[in-house]
């Protein structure tokens, strides 16, 4: 598969009015996401990394155009998102869904899982009565649910089954992406692994293309092809998830690896401690990750924002120490 | 945004509304098939009387312009005379209007001190007797009709037991005090006349009684559920595990949060009881606002009705805005926007 | 701490309680603390008038004629002329009535007052409408006035006694741009017996006595002060009353009335005034257009029912007017509650067997008039006739008597005289130019009936305009126009010590304060 | 994909939705107070059935008068005596419970109409739609409620259905408030954004996503306001405004009593213990139905 | 031989909800050492927040309810005290902190009031502390200035060093990791013997996951204390813990030191879960899951609650509790696989 990415993303921006002064009027905007792109290749992976705060929901809702981007452009199989009107776009929701983080709260109360399921079949192909309930069925089958759960109502279901029911509902529309945000996050351990390896049989067997939204680098290492790690809304790395964990090149990126805490007594590694946290006031020139940089800091850094730079092999960083700009 | 824009910008916001609800009242008022000229005219009036007497109060005008006419006026102070009595509007409402807030502040002072307590043990002691005595009391009391109430009150502690007057806001022969606020016992307090304070709070606890169990319950109710919520927070177990005892967790953590739902709820009650002092005010003979309403949309005499919706208007949005003031004062987090 | 506490609320308690036995300033001089059961809107003669406004205006202001008992007296007149042709008026005025500020009564102030309220063209001004207008009273000397009138009007002393005589002084030096009324609202000119004292609207009204009276107080004990004050509640009208927060009560019904007979120290007058209560029937209407149907509507009504579920002390009516009034006719035949004559009438109708609907419209909250509907839509019942007791608020009421075509079937309407002449009484109801008031929503229409009451206007002729009437009555009746249901007693509640009331049939409920003396009087 | 799942749920018979309704019914019976109300309230929906047939002078509320009966003090033929026109109140009571428990169910349901529509449009569609609708509510919200209601049923003419309808028409800012929130909030879950994500309508968003899911405060608020409608009603009949005569309408019984109070002190008592008794058995259950139904007290 | 801090023995909860009674824990027996960091694992609803609760007696009820066992901190079962004596023991005793540092401090008072509070009722006795109103007296004023001052140190101590000024402030004007180390600050302003952490960086993102923990490892160090720490993250409980203790449906099924649990897991629940989490050597597709999800506590399975999803499950599992056997160096499960006495 070497044809055209998927997905692609470029220049994404989204800006969120701040609001002030006496008659409350947009007085300034504050960017969530800042000029991100990226290429999501067919039937594979991209980890979308970053602390909560850095903007990772935002961009997977702007792909799906959930969200309005300010900017920027997604094409989609080579079709640009950004210009389709209300109705065309409802047409091609068919392409790409989205899991989501609180298995229970994505699912309406109200309706049963027969109807959950059902709902995505009957706007999208019409289909209701019995040749729904057959498709439902066999969706339930292929995510590892009963047919006896048809009827029943998703707080009757644990959060991995409910996230069954979310990713049953997904596949209903025959995506060709799923936008997953953190969709373990919210789950125990020992479920979280089936879901995972559900997600994973799953993208085999419909050749999925996945864009994996996640704070936890272990899951992501476990599942993802490509790693873009993010940074107050700007991508500070991306590439290969190999590449990432054996040789990460920002700092940032090499804290948050470091700080992975690894279920054995014995791996003593240095863990590379942050300080602060991410304040959602980036400074206004320099680095966004300056002030929290524990790598030796060079002056450039407090004054001239790094762009992001291929260092081979599809291996992007935007940090001064790898950009040439020590000298 | 800053504090003080986000008030002001309230404040200004009155206006637009002030518009809005003198245009609704207007246009309500207008539309009525009633014939007030003929009315306030007299029973043998000729036409022409009638058609002098529109002219007079510019009926004659197409509504539109009637309308300009009276915003205008307004701005200019000018709110217009009664058709019937001929006195102006602004003239009676400085008489009524303190008298109705004297009530209604006195009835919501009640409903708070008697409500919020009730309220705080009902939560204390949830699903055990105090909560569920406190419950049914509150039922009780807010579901009479108001005016049959205020009867049975009268007869009972004003003609059996002769603790207090049965109605109006002083003595016939007692000089009220001579008006600084228009309400009997502030004015009396203010110029330090003991007796007359004596005298018309006397006069005043009856009624105000009657009219505050109309928001006793709401206000029990919602400093019940937001105790509750309070009581169930993080942070109470957090400061139970600290050590605190519960006695302070409760009248110094929790009560404060309980009250910033509370304070909205009373801002809204203090609406709904100034609207609904009518009943009271009839039967205890209370020359306030909402006699002076009911008689003037009784006759459909326009220029008092305006001018008691507009009052009404402004004390609602002042009330609404004072509320939101306090609960930004108790609550630090409270964004202006 | 606690200790404290309860010792404020103890305090507080003890401030309450105080309260109650503050004696309140009493000198030895006579305060009248009448009970009104309405507000005194405003004072300015030439804009209000109701049984408060007027016992306000004739105490504050000395009419031309005064009502005394049944009679009209004059007052600041001392002679008077009449043309034969009852056109030209000439009044002498007495030379001795003084203003409150000293200046004396005249031609000019009367001159004035009666153009002030033609200028002003309020409520009481119908009484000269089409009969005066601003050229029509003069000053032909300093006492002497005289009108001359647009056209022949016999019953014209009997509309001075609304004319009040304002001090022209007073009212120029405070004219502003509506002729003075901004300031004879609460505020009185006038010449009369008292002037204004404490004015708190919707409250209370305070009337000072005029120590130096011109006309001399008919009592030594006359009230120095009298305070009006609203008691809007009937039972609070009574209980004030018995418990000597007021002397006298205005609103007093038959329970009432026997619970203060009933009690040593307090009295109750009672007497039959000219206070009519009619149920009109819409002589243009569908249904009511038919003689037939409302002489049956007539004969099931159970009069003799109404004083009974009333609880007021009523008269029922001979005919189309009250007896106490000169020229009622007392032997006409009316109706009778009798359903089978009701039955008989119904089936001479176009409906012998019913099955129709009347809409029966009273002012909403009335319970007199609601009452009366329901004793009559019982009687209906039995003639298979639907009664809709359609309550309304008045400004409809009076918006829906505005042409036949919106008026309803049947209305509730209470009637006064506005002065003291048959012509005050049958003109304004009966005359066919008269439509569109409210008085007039039977919009009755009997061309002999116009020309009696036309003429009768104009006859100066005392009893050629009575045999005129006469006639009148008898024709109306004839076309039974309305069911003529009562006349409403006044009825007032005394204290024993208040002395020299006496009944006024017109303006019954309106007190003279003037005449009335206080021997002793309690007060709480 | 190599395990099953295990249902965290015992099976169980019957349609998860009867188990649903199952355990409110529990809930809420476990709740005295609110049974009281309940039970309180069906029997007043019997009377109000059953009323002409146990009133023992039904005739009483159709027009007929006993003029020599009156004020008659309660006694063995009249249980609460008769009021000024000798017509018996006990019969009178009974006949009017029927409208006394439409009043308040027509106000509420119109008014539920009214400020559903109108504060689900608001939240859900936001911006100047919003802004519109609130500044009306707010107008709305301002006027007293009493002169509208009696301006509206002045502008509208005579008869309680027109009292309602203007009690209704002060009545639903408070859902439309009610209905903006919990649409506001509804409209942020996952659950609304995966419809949408789905490519379904706003329209059906709206009605299948999120309104469902605002239903039960909506419902708590229903049954609270029930009772105070009904005072509101009354209070409207004691200034005049209510139904026609001879209509058995409590409010204006007490109006008519209150001449006679307090010498015949049951004229305008036992039409008050009346209301009283229906405005407090929906509060009753109102305060049950909270405890079942609103998450905020669902603890 | 170690002093022993807290002793659970069979400790029985039970919570009343709307379907029915659930026996949330079934005889949790759990023992620490003065000085030890326990860690106690374990998936959503297997109990280990509720035993960290019972032992400052702050179990809501109702609905729930201690129905049996004991509870002993420092040879004393705080089950028998009275509401006064757990406020004092609570005060001076215990320090406990929670899982989301946001909604534990009340967002209404400023950081002051808060810690000025817990300094006061852990280092006085409550009718000694003065009141808000009584603060106005100069003796009372200067009581809370020293408490003020006070508090500042223990900001420091928790790596807040501008605590003189930050102090002022309102919650909401800190970070989530900042407020955590408040409630820490708060929890330790009487001294504790025991500090109970509740999950105390599962809402955190994982560089201040690590900040905190560094923080809570150098107070061990310094302060010499001993911490139950309750987490679902066995990453966590590597890198913090001394001892470990597995939670399941109710029952404490394995506890051993921190080294030996990881490298000799004996009970197949506890192995589950290592395999459950995805390192740096799991290649894709190898990650193996629980069969299942934890059981209805309504109607939990009979015998060994974890049989229905083990995957070495024996008729026996299915009819009694396996009792606890030793199978190690301070090391003991509850699994038929391994005889008891060996």
């Amino acid at each position: 598969m070497t044809d055209t990415p998927l997905l692609q993303v470029r220049d994404l921006q989204k800006a969120f009015p701040v609001r002030g002064g006496l008659f409350n009027r947009p007085i300034a905007t504050a960017n969530v996401i800042d000029g991100v792109s990226f290429d999501v290749p067919r039937g594979q992976t991209l980890g979308l990394v970053g602390e909560s705060g850095s903007g990772k929901t935002t961009i997977g809702k702007c792909v799906i155009r959930l969200i309005e981007p300010t900017s920027g452009q997604i094409l989609f199989d080579g079709l640009d998102l950004m210009k389709l009107s209300g109705r065309e776009l409802r047409e091609r929701r068919t392409d790409m869904q989205m899991i989501y983080q609180a298995p229970g709260a994505s699912l309406n109360s109200r309706m049963t899982v027969g109807q959950i399921v059902g709902e995505a079949l009957w706007l999208h192909e019409r289909l209701n009565g019995w040749a729904a309930r057959d498709r439902v069925m066999k969706l339930l089958e292929v995510v590892g649910l009963k047919p006896e759960h048809y009827h029943r109502f998703p707080h009757e279901f644990s959060g991995g089954q409910q996230q069954r029911i979310g990713i049953a509902r997904a596949l209903a529309v025959r995506p060709q992406l799923l936008v997953l945000d953190e969709p373990t996050s919210a789950l125990d351990v020992s479920v979280q692994a089936q879901v995972l390896n559900l997600l994973s049989d799953l993208q085999r067997e419909f050749k999925l293309t996945f864009l994996f939204i996640s704070h936890d680098l272990g899951v992501v290492r476990y599942l993802c092809d490509q790693v873009a790690l993010l940074y107050l809304g700007k991508l500070v790395e991306i590439a290969d998830v190999n590449r990432i964990f054996d040789e990460p090149k920002h700092p940032y990126t090499q804290a948050l690896i470091s700080a992975i805490p690894e279920p054995d007594p014995d791996e003593k590694r240095a863990i590379i401690t942050l300080s602060g946290d991410l304040s959602r006031r980036r400074p206004t020139r320099g680095c966004p990750f300056a002030p929290r940089c524990q790598a030796a800091k060079l002056e450039i850094c407090d004054t001239v924002e790094p762009p992001l730079i291929e260092t081979g092999d599809g291996h992007r960083v935007a940090c001064h120490l790898h950009t040439g700009a020590q000298a | 945004m800053l504090f003080r824009y986000y008030f002001l910008r309230r404040l200004i916001l009155i206006i637009p509304l002030l518009l809005g609800l003198s245009l609704l009242t207007f246009f309500i008022a207008r539309v009525l098939p009633g014939d007030p000229v003929g009315l306030a005219a007299g029973p043998q009036a000729t036409q022409e009387i009638k058609e002098a007497l529109r002219r007079e109060f510019g009926l004659d005008q197409p509504l539109p312009v009637q309308y300009v006419t009276y915003v205008l006026d307004l701005f200019r102070g000018d709110w217009g005379q009664s058709l019937y009595s001929r006195r102006d509007v602004s003239a009676d409402i400085a008489v009524y209007f303190p008298a109705t807030l004297e009530l209604t502040i006195t009835a919501i002072v009640f409903a708070t001190l008697l409500g919020v307590p009730a309220g705080m043990i009902s939560a204390i002691y949830r699903s055990q007797l105090p909560d569920h005595i406190t419950r049914v009391l509150a039922l009780f009391f807010v579901s009479f009709p108001a005016f049959w109430l205020a009867m049975i009150f009268q007869l009972i502690f004003g003609l059996e037991l002769n603790w207090f007057p049965i109605g109006r806001r002083l003595n016939a022969l007692a000089t009220p005090p001579e008006a600084i606020t228009g309400m009997y016992t502030l004015d009396s307090l203010l110029r330090l006349d003991f007796g007359t304070f004596a005298l018309s709070l006397q006069h005043l606890i009856l009624p105000a009684l009657v009219l505050s169990f109309g928001s006793l319950a709401s206000i029990t109710r919602i400093t019940r559920a937001s105790m509750l919520e309070a009581l169930d927070k993080d942070s109470v177990r957090m400061e139970r595990a600290l050590g605190i005892p519960y006695r302070v967790i409760v009248t110094k953590y929790v009560l404060r949060s309980a009250l910033i739902a509370t304070v909205t709820i009373i801002s809204l009650e203090f609406g709904w009881l100034m609207a609904g002092a009518v009943l009271v005010e009839t039967i205890f003979d209370w020359p306030g606002m909402g006699l002076y309403a009911v008689e003037s949309s009784l006759r459909l005499d326009f220029q008092p009705i305006m001018g008691i919706t507009i009052v009404y208007g402004i004390v609602f949005s002042l009330i609404n805005i004072l509320a939101d003031f306090i609960v930004g004062v108790l609550d630090p987090r409270i964004r202006y926007g | 701490m606690t200790f404290s506490r309860s010792r404020l609320f103890i305090f507080s308690l003890l401030i309450c309680f105080l309260g109650s036995f503050t004696v309140l300033a009493q000198d030895d001089e006579n305060v009248l603390l009448y009970g009104g059961n309405q507000d005194i809107d405003n004072i300015d003669p030439a804009v209000g008038e109701n049984y408060s406004i007027n016992a306000a205006l004739v105490s504050l202001y000395d009419p031309l004629f005064i009502l005394r008992g049944e009679e009209i007296e004059p007052l600041l007149v001392d002679t008077w002329e009449v043309s034969d042709d009852a056109t030209v008026w000439t009044f002498n005025l007495k030379q001795n009535a003084t203003f409150h500020d000293g200046s004396p009564v005249n031609a000019a102030a009367v001159v004035y007052s009666f153009n002030r309220l033609l200028e002003i063209q309020g409520p009481p001004v119908y009484r000269w409408a089409g009969i005066a207008d601003l050229t029509s009273a003069q000053a032909t000397d300093e006492f002497t006035v005289q009108f001359t009138l647009l056209q022949p009007f016999a019953p014209f002393i009997g509309t001075l006694t609304q004319l009040y005589i304002v001090n022209p002084a007073i009212v120029e030096a405070n004219r502003g741009e509506d002729f003075g009324q901004t300031y004879l609202k609460e505020q009185d000119a006038g010449s009369g017996p008292f002037t204004v004292g404490r004015w708190e609207i919707g409250n209370l009204y305070e009337f000072v006595a005029v120590p130096e009276y011109w006309g001399g107080w008919s009592s030594e004990n006359h009230p120095d002060r009298v305070l009006w004050i609203i008691r809007r509640d009937s039972a609070s009208q009574v209980n004030s009353l018995l418990a000597n927060e007021t002397h006298i009560a205005d609103t007093i019904d038959l329970r009432d009335a026997e619970r203060i007979n009933g009690t040593e120290g307090y009295h109750v007058e009672s007497n039959a005034g000219l206070f009519v209560n009619t149920l009109k029937f819409n002589t243009q209407g569908e249904y009511t257009s038919d003689l037939n149907v409302r002489m049956a509507v007539s004969y099931a009504m159970n009069y003799e029912a109404l004083p009974q579920v009333l609880d007021i002390p009523v008269e029922l009516m001979p005919g189309p007017t009250p007896l106490g009034m000169a020229g009622s006719v007392a032997d006409l035949e009316v109706p009778t509650f009798d359903l089978d004559r009701a039955r008989e009438y119904l089936a001479q109708s176009p409906w012998p067997e019913g099955g129709f609907a009347l809409d029966y419209v009273y002012v909403s909250g009335l319970t007199f008039e609601e009452v009366a509907g329901l004793v009559l839509l019982e009687g209906l019942a039995e003639l298979n006739i639907t009664l809709n007791m359609t309550p309304m608020l008045w400004p409809d009421m009076v918006a829906s008597c505005s042409a036949p075509e919106s008026g309803p079937d049947i209305v509730n309407i209470y009637t006064q005289p506005a002065y003291l002449d048959m012509d005050a009484h049958l003109f304004n109801q009966y005359h066919s130019t008269q439509w569109g008031s409210y008085n007039s929503c039977g919009f009755y229409s009997n061309e002999q009936v116009d020309t009696l009451l036309s003429d009768a206007r104009v006859t100066g002729d005392q009893a050629a305009r009575l045999e005129m009437y006469a006639e009148a009555q008898r024709l109306i009746a004839a076309d039974q126009p309305a069911i003529w249901t009562y006349s409403q007693n006044a009825v007032l509640g005394f204290n024993d010590c208040i002395g020299g009331y006496v009944f006024r049939p017109l303006e019954s409920l309106s007190v003279l304060f003037r005449d009335l003396s206080m021997d002793n009087c309690p007060t709480a | 994909m190599a395990e099953t799942p295990v249902l965290v749920q015992p099976d169980r018979d019957g349609s998860p939705r009867l188990e649903n309704f199952r355990r409110a019914v529990y809930r809420f019976r476990t709740n005295t107070l609110s049974m009281i109300g309940l039970i309180m309230l069906i029997f007043i929906v019997v009377i109000a059935v059953t009323a002409p047939y146990i009133a023992p002078h039904p005739e009483d509320a159709l027009g007929k008068t006993r003029v020599t009966a009156r004020l008659v003090a309660p006694n063995a033929e009249f249980p609460f005596g008769t009021d000024n026109v000798g017509r018996d109140i006990f019969s009178r009571l009974l006949l009017g419970t029927g409208l006394a428990l439409q009043v308040g169910i027509v106000i509420i349901v119109l008014a539920t109409t009214i400020g559903v529509t109108i504060g689900a449009l608001s939240g859900y569609f936001g911006g100047w739609v919003d802004e519109i609708l609130m500044r009306l509510t707010d107008i709305f919200l301002t006027v007293p409620a009493l002169i509208l209601a009696i301006a509206v049923t002045a502008a509208l003419g005579k008869g309680i259905i027109n009292v309602m309808i203007g009690i209704a028409l002060v009545w639903w800012p408070g859902f439309a408030r009610l209905t903006r929130s919990l649409v506001l909030s509804l409209k942020e879950e996952p659950f609304v954004e995966a419809a949408r994500g789905l490519g379904a309508s706003h329209l059906r968003v709206l009605f299948r996503h999120v309104l469902p899911n605002a239903l039960s405060p909506i419902i708590v608020k229903m049954s609270t306001d029930f009772g105070f409608a009904v005072l509101t009603a009354a209070a409207l009949s004691f200034i005049g405004l209510g139904a026609q005569p001879p209509t058995p309408e409590w409010g204006s019984m007490i109006n008519e009593g209150r001449d006679y109070f307090p010498q015949q002190w049951w004229v305008a008592t036992f039409p008050g213990m009346a209301i009283f008794l229906l405005v407090f058995s929906w509060n009753l259950l109102g305060d049950g139905l909270r405890d079942v139904l609103d998450p905020r007290s669902r603890r | 031989m170690p002093e022993t801090l807290l002793d659970i023995q069979a400790l029985h909860v039970e919570f009343k909800t709307f379907d029915g009674v659930s026996k949330v824990l079934a005889g949790v027996d759990l023992r620490m050492e003065r000085g030890d960091v326990l860690g106690l694992v374990g998936e959503t609803g297997c109990g280990k927040s509720l035993t960290a609760l019972a032992v400052p007696r702050l179990i809501p009820t109702p609905p729930g309810k201690i129905t049996s066992g004991r509870v002993l901190f420092n040879g004393e079962d705080v089950l028998q005290k009275s509401p006064n004596e757990m406020q004092r023991l609570r005060a001076k005793h215990l320090g406990m902190i929670f899982q989301d540092p946001t909604t534990n401090l009340n967002p209404l008072f400023t950081i002051r009031e808060q810690l000025v509070d817990a300094v006061l009722y852990q280092r006085m006795d409550a009718q000694h502390v003065p009141g808000r109103w009584k603060g106005f007296l100069p003796s009372a004023r200067q009581t809370r200035l020293n408490a003020a001052r006070r508090a500042v140190e223990l900001l420091g101590l928790v790596g807040i060093s501008d605590g003189d000024k930050r102090i002022s402030d309102y919650p909401h004007q800190f970070s989530g990791g900042m407020r955590q180390r408040v409630l820490i600050a708060m929890a330790l302003a009487g001294e504790p013997d025991l500090l109970i952490a509740d999950e105390p960086t599962t809402a955190l993102d994982v560089t201040i996951q690590a900040q905190i923990l560094n923080l809570i490892n150098d107070l061990v160090k310094r302060l010499g204390l001993s911490v139950l720490l309750i987490t679902h993250n066995l990453g966590v409980v590597a890198h913090t813990c001394t001892r470990v203790a597995v939670m399941y449906a109710g029952r404490v099924i394995e506890q051993a030191p921190v080294r030996e649990l990881f490298k000799n897991p004996k009970h197949p629940y506890t192995r589950g879960l290592l395999q459950a989490v995805p390192t740096r050597h799991t290649q894709r597709g190898d990650l193996q899951g629980i069969a299942g999800s934890i059981p209805n506590l309504n109607t939990p399975p009979g015998g060994c609650r974890f049989h229905p999803r083990c995957p070495q499950v024996m008729d026996r599992c299915q009819v009694a509790v396996p009792s606890n056997v030793v199978v190690g160096q301070d090391h003991r499960t509850e699994c038929y696989l391994y005889p008891e006495g060996a």
